[in-house]
This record gives structure tokens, sequence and C-alpha cells, in this order.
């Protein structure tokens, strides 16, 4: 189907000394640019520069998520690192008093004591070490060999959603009390005075906004069969509704309250009435009837995809929304 | 403001009315959906149900006013829009090489004949592809321009992208001289 | 045939990346930036795609490449715009010679 | 070819290396947040090539999902981190 040339993974040379150069070289240059971009994020002293250097640092980690091999972390990645994480800093910032671009003092250098030092590198070295000793194909041979039973051809999302329900159940359950806990501090923080900069802001969001959720669609169906899933899909939907929040939208009136709070909980529920259905049939929690393995995996999927959407916009809110706040900004029509 | 209003509320008053726009609409995302399957045909069973639901969810933001198109102004337009934005490119790639050249930038107000809505700002973002031109603010009656260079040919090029932008929108303009105002 | 055409389109693409690069670093303040970044870039982009879409058979794959493309147009177009707005109402002032 | 692809994808990182000088330089928040557009289109490009050299289709959609969000860093830089004052500059607005 595809003319492009199918090898599904880098073929790292073989033997064509033009072709490991070229591999090495991207490489290094991918790992010094990263290197330059981590310590620009920590260490910046102006907070701006701090930010973008790390949004940088997260388009570079998807590339390199690329080059290892695991396009599934690769998505995730960029959807979240591309998206999320860089507008909740970037809106961060916005919250702190002062102008961004200013200088922060000057520290003092910092000096690291040799005993400290020496056992950093100690530290590090017996990592690298651990690391080099893993065996090498990890888990994947053990995972293949249960792949028949998955009901579910990815094998990422097989592991995510069958294998290791169990985890990625909890994982869901600590983004839903971290949502709690934010909530539980106050209203939400970002109404913001300001007035929408350009009337071509909300056309490139009406624009975008089906496309946002189209491809929330497209990334649940792809979780089925390669790359995509639960976690990439929610991140991209959570970026489409922020993107309308901060084009001027406001929180519908009748989404607010129980509607919004049901959507943030459907992932959780739906993988316990999951978990505790299959378990009347089978009598272990989590132990899907191959049967309908495929059917309550899709059910899971989606409601986890809503569910992780809501939430992150949640997380980006600061707080629960009242009904009819400007959440956005300014009031519909009135920014004159 | 209150104009763009109104003309986003008839569709709402008159169902029927807003049908032929319904159905453009849910083909195009159809199309996008199997552009984006790769023509699978098993991705239906999601695709129906997506396109529905980016059919029916709406951002809830301000409509600049309805969009219409033509076909006959699209194809008159398209030519137009890709010789720009290459020269676009090619300009501003020799300044950025050449050793010697460097930019003497200005802002300008170009006066608008477009009416207020989509179309302006339709404008406004082809005009940051085009030679030597970065649109940064629409005002009531003139939108301003960031250009590299002022030549000759700038309020040309500029009157002929707005002509042919009239054209795409199907609206009539009635053609004044336009003139170079400063800020 | 093919081959070449597409080898000289995402060749002219690397060049137009190249020239928004010593356009971003050589110019002198953010709007003339601006214009090296909302032009050199967004045709190399399509440039690369272009080349790509030459070597697929797959007419589908050619229009997601056309899709990735005109997404990255648009945002960009109107990207610009606010980067500049938001500049000039900071207060900071177009370079003049 | 892949080998043309790939050495395509050194230069365009090459690319993006050298542009983080702007970053670093700035002056302005302005100049930064264009760093960052420079990069985000970029690695859209260099994740096509990689496709290109590899042909594992879900790179297509990392790079689907980079064009997508391309406007979201600067959109929230705009509303967020360096919104306008609305009592500066009050006589230019859409009509």
């Amino acid at each position: 189907m595809r003319a492009l040339p199918s090898h599904t993974v880098f073929d790292r040379g073989s033997g064509d000394p033009a072709m490991t150069l070229l591999h090495t070289a991207f490489d290094a240059l991918l790992l010094l640019s990263m290197i330059v971009l981590a310590w620009q994020g920590v260490h910046a002293r102006n907070m701006f520069r701090a930010v973008v250097s790390f949004m940088m640092f997260g388009l570079l980690t998807a590339v390199a998520w690329v080059r290892l091999e695991a396009p599934d972390i690769a998505l995730a990645e960029a959807a979240l690192g591309a998206g999320l994480t860089g507008a909740l800093l970037l809106a961060t910032l916005g919250r702190l008093e002062g102008d961004v671009s200013i200088e922060r003092a000057s520290r003092r250098a910092v000096r690291i004591p040799l005993p400290w030092a020496a056992l950093g590198l100690v530290g590090a070295t017996s990592l690298l070490a651990v690391a080099l000793a893993l065996p090498a194909p990890g888990l994947g041979g053990r995972v293949q060999e249960a792949m028949p039973a998955a009901g579910i051809d990815a094998p990422v999302t097989a592991v995510l959603l069958n294998f290791r329900s169990w985890d990625t159940l909890l994982e869901i359950a600590v983004m839903l009390l971290a949502v709690i806990a934010l909530w539980s501090l106050g209203r939400d923080v970002l109404a913001s005075p300001s007035r929408l900069p350009a009337p071509a802001l909300p056309a490139l969001v009406r624009l975008l906004f089906p496309l946002f959720i189209l491809s929330t669609f497209y990334l649940l169906w792809r979780g089925g069969y390669g790359p995509g899933g639960a976690f990439p899909a929610g991140a991209l939907l959570a970026a489409g509704l922020v993107l309308a929040l901060l084009a001027g939208a406001r929180v519908p009136k009748r989404v607010t309250g129980a509607p919004l709070r049901w959507a943030l909980a459907a992932g959780l529920l739906a993988f316990l009435v999951v978990a505790l259905a299959v378990m009347a049939e089978s009598g272990v929690f989590f132990a899907y009837p191959e049967d309908y393995a495929p059917l309550l995996i899709a059910v899971v999927e989606i409601a986890a995809g809503l569910s992780i959407g809501v939430m992150l916009t949640a997380l980006f809110l600061g707080g629960e929304p009242v009904s009819g706040d400007p959440v956005g900004g300014d009031p519909v029509g009135g920014d004159r | 403001m209150d104009v763009t209003r109104a003309t986003e509320n008839v569709g709402m008053r008159r169902p029927l009315a807003a049908l032929p726009a319904l159905s453009a609409r849910l083909i195009g995302l159809a199309a996008i959906w199997w552009v984006l399957t790769d023509g699978s045909a098993d991705a239906w069973t999601w695709g129906i149900p997506a396109v529905i639901a980016a059919a029916a969810l709406r951002p809830g933001l301000r409509s600049a006013g309805a969009w219409r198109w033509s076909l006959p102004g699209l194809l008159r337009f398209l030519p137009v829009f890709v010789w720009y934005s290459t020269r676009g490119a090619l300009e501003v790639a020799i300044l950025a090489l050449h050793p010697r050249r460097r930019p003497d930038p200005i802002l300008i107000g170009y006066p608008l004949q477009l009416p207020p809505g989509p179309a302006r700002i339709f404008l406004a973002n082809l005009i940051n592809l085009v030679p030597g031109t970065l649109s940064t603010r629409i005002t009531a009656r003139s939108v301003e321009i960031h250009v590299l260079a002022a030549t000759p040919s700038l309020m040309r090029i500029l009157a002929t992208l707005e002509r042919r932008v009239a054209d795409l929108f199907a609206l009539d303009l009635e053609s004044g001289p336009a003139e170079v105002r400063r800020p | 045939m093919t081959d070449a055409i597409a080898l000289f389109l995402i060749l002219l693409g690397l060049l137009f990346f190249f020239s928004g690069t010593v356009g971003l670093l050589r110019f002198p303040d953010a709007f003339t930036r601006l214009h090296a970044l909302s032009k050199a870039d967004t045709l190399a982009l399509g440039l690369v795609c272009a080349g790509l879409a030459l070597q697929a058979d797959d007419g589908l794959l050619r229009a997601k490449l056309l899709l990735i493309w005109l997404l990255v147009l648009i945002s960009g177009a109107t990207c610009s715009s606010l980067i500049a707005r938001a500049a000039l109402a900071h207060g900071i002032r177009p370079w003049q010679r | 070819m892949t080998a043309f692809y790939l050495g395509s994808a050194v230069f365009l990182l090459a690319n993006v290396a050298i542009a983080l000088l702007r970053v670093l330089r700035g002056p302005t928040a302005a100049d930064r947040m264009l760093s960052g557009e420079l990069m985000g289109t970029t690695a859209v490009a260099l994740l096509l090539l990689l496709y290109g050299a590899t042909g594992v289709e879900a790179l297509l959609d990392v790079a689907l999902v980079f064009a997508l969000l391309a406007a979201m860093a600067v959109i929230t830089f705009v509303r967020r981190t360096w919104p306008e004052d609305p009592a500066a500059d009050s006589e230019k607005e859409d009509p």
C-alpha cells in the first residue's frame, strides 16, 4: 500500500559506514541540543527563557522516542509536551508578578562539594551499569506470547488495558485525586481581564476545534492497532478544549456541576464497573472473557479518553468553573 | 458586531436554511476522517460517531460571520496565492542570505475595502504569507501592516490580494484608489 | 524522474528552512524575524511535503501530507499576527534604519 | 533514498541547534516565542523525513499531532503570559 520503504525499525548502518555516520550524527546532534535545552530549562536566569527551552526540550524528546523505536511514547509526548505542558507553564508564568522577560537576580554560582560530586559520579556510573546489564528485549517476548489472548492487536494498548490494567486504573485514580485536590483549593483562577487580541484567534480555533475532535477519535481507533489510545487522545481533546477557552469560549451552563463531575469520573467508573463485572464471570479482577475483550477494552478506552481530556482541562483551569463564568476571558461580545 | 450576530442567527430560526451548510460540513469532516484513517473501511464504526461529534460540538466562540465560498473565485485565487507565497519566501530568503542587504522595515496602514467579517480575517492571515508584509492589527477601516521594504509594487500586490479575496468570498468591492497612510 | 524531482523539492525545502534560520539570527528585530519564519518556513515545509508526496503512490497519504501542511500554514499565519500584535501592544517599536 | 532522507533530517536538526542561539539571546519574549515556533515547524518536517526513511506510519500521526498543536504555545503566550493591557492602546479594535 505504501510506496515508501517499509522496514519498521532504523537499520542502523549495518556495515555501511556512511549510514552509520549519518545515524551517529543525528543522535549526537539530538543529544547535544537536548542537553543544552535541559540545562537552560533548569538554570536560565530568565524565567521565560527557561519555559521556552523546556517546551523545545519536549519537542525533541518526542523525536528521541522515535529514535528509540517507541512511537507510542513519542505520540504521548507530542500530545502532552507540545500541547498542555507548555501551555500550563506559560499560563503559570503569566500569573507570576512582574514582567516575564525580566532577568532574575543573579544567583551565587553553585558550588558542589567534592564528596557529593564523587558520590554523584559513582551513582550515575552504577545506574549506567545497571541499565546496560538489563536483559535487552525486556518483557517484550512475554507480551508477544500473551498477545493472542489480549483481545486487541496493539501490544502497548494490550499491556495498558489488559495485562497491567490495574496500573492504568490507579493512574487514572491519581489524576482524579489531583483534580479533586486542586478544586478543593478554590475557584478557577484563570479568569482573565484581557481583551481578545484579535478576531483571527476565535476564527482559527473555530476552524481547528472539529479537527481536534476528529483526531481524538482517530487516536482512540488507532489504539486498537498501533500507537494511539486513551492517553494521547485525551491529551489532544484537552488541548482542543483549552484552545477554545483561551479563544474566549465559556464553560457552558449545562455542563458545569453534575455533568462535568460525571465526565471527570467516567474513566475510573468504567474501569471499575468492567473490572467487577468480569469478576462475576471469571472470578478474577480484570480477567476479561476472551469473546468480549475487544468490546470491553473499547468501552474503557472511550471513557478513559474522555475523562483524561476533561481532567487535564480541569487541571489547566485550576479550579472548578462556576456556571457562566467568563473563564476564557471577557464575556462574548463584551470586548468593546 | 450586531450585524454579524444577526446573520449568524438566521440559520437557527430557519432550520431548513442551514441544511446545505450542515451537509457540506458533514461531508468535509467525513473526507478528513477518510484521509486520517487511510481509507480503512472498518474505521467507520468509529468514524460515524466521530464525524457527528465533530459537527455537533461547537466551541461556543463568537463567529465572525458566515463563510461563503465561490468556486470560480477559488480558482482565480489559488494561482495568485501560490505565486505570491513563493515570491514572498524567495524574497525573504534572499534578504536573509545576501551578505550585504538589510531590511528597511516600516509600519503602514492599508485602507480596507472588504467589509468586516471573515473575509478581512482571511486577508489579514494571507498578508503574512505574501512578499514582505506582516499584518499586525485590523482597525475599523484599515489593516496595519509591517513591511520589509516599501516597494512600489507593494500597493498593487495588496490590492490584487484584496480583490481575489473578495472573489473568493463572492463579495463586490467598489474599487477606489488605495492610498498609503502612515499610522 | 519523479525521484529526481522529489529530491530537488526536498533540497529546496531544506534551503528555505536554512534561510529561515539565518533570518531568525540575522534580522534586527522581532518583526523582521517574524517575516523570515512565516514565509520561509511554511513554504519549506510545503516543499518537503510535496517531495514526500511525489514518492508516495497512495493518494490518501498525499492528502494526509497536504492536511499536515495546511494545518501548519494556517496556524503559522495566524500566530505571526498574534505575536506581532502582542509585541506592539507591549511597546516594542519596529526597528528602523 | 533512505540515506538522503536521513541526511536531510541531520541537516534540519543542525538547523534547529543553530536557531537555539535566538532562545539564548532573546532579547524580547516575542523573539524567544518565535524560536519555539521555528522548532515546531521543523519538528514536523523532521518527523516526516524520518517517516520517509523508515516507513513507520505512527510517525505521520506524531507529525499530525505536532501540526494540530502548532498554535497552542503561541495562543497561550498571547492570552496568558503576555496579555495586552486593557487600559493601554484602546483606540484600535476590530469593528
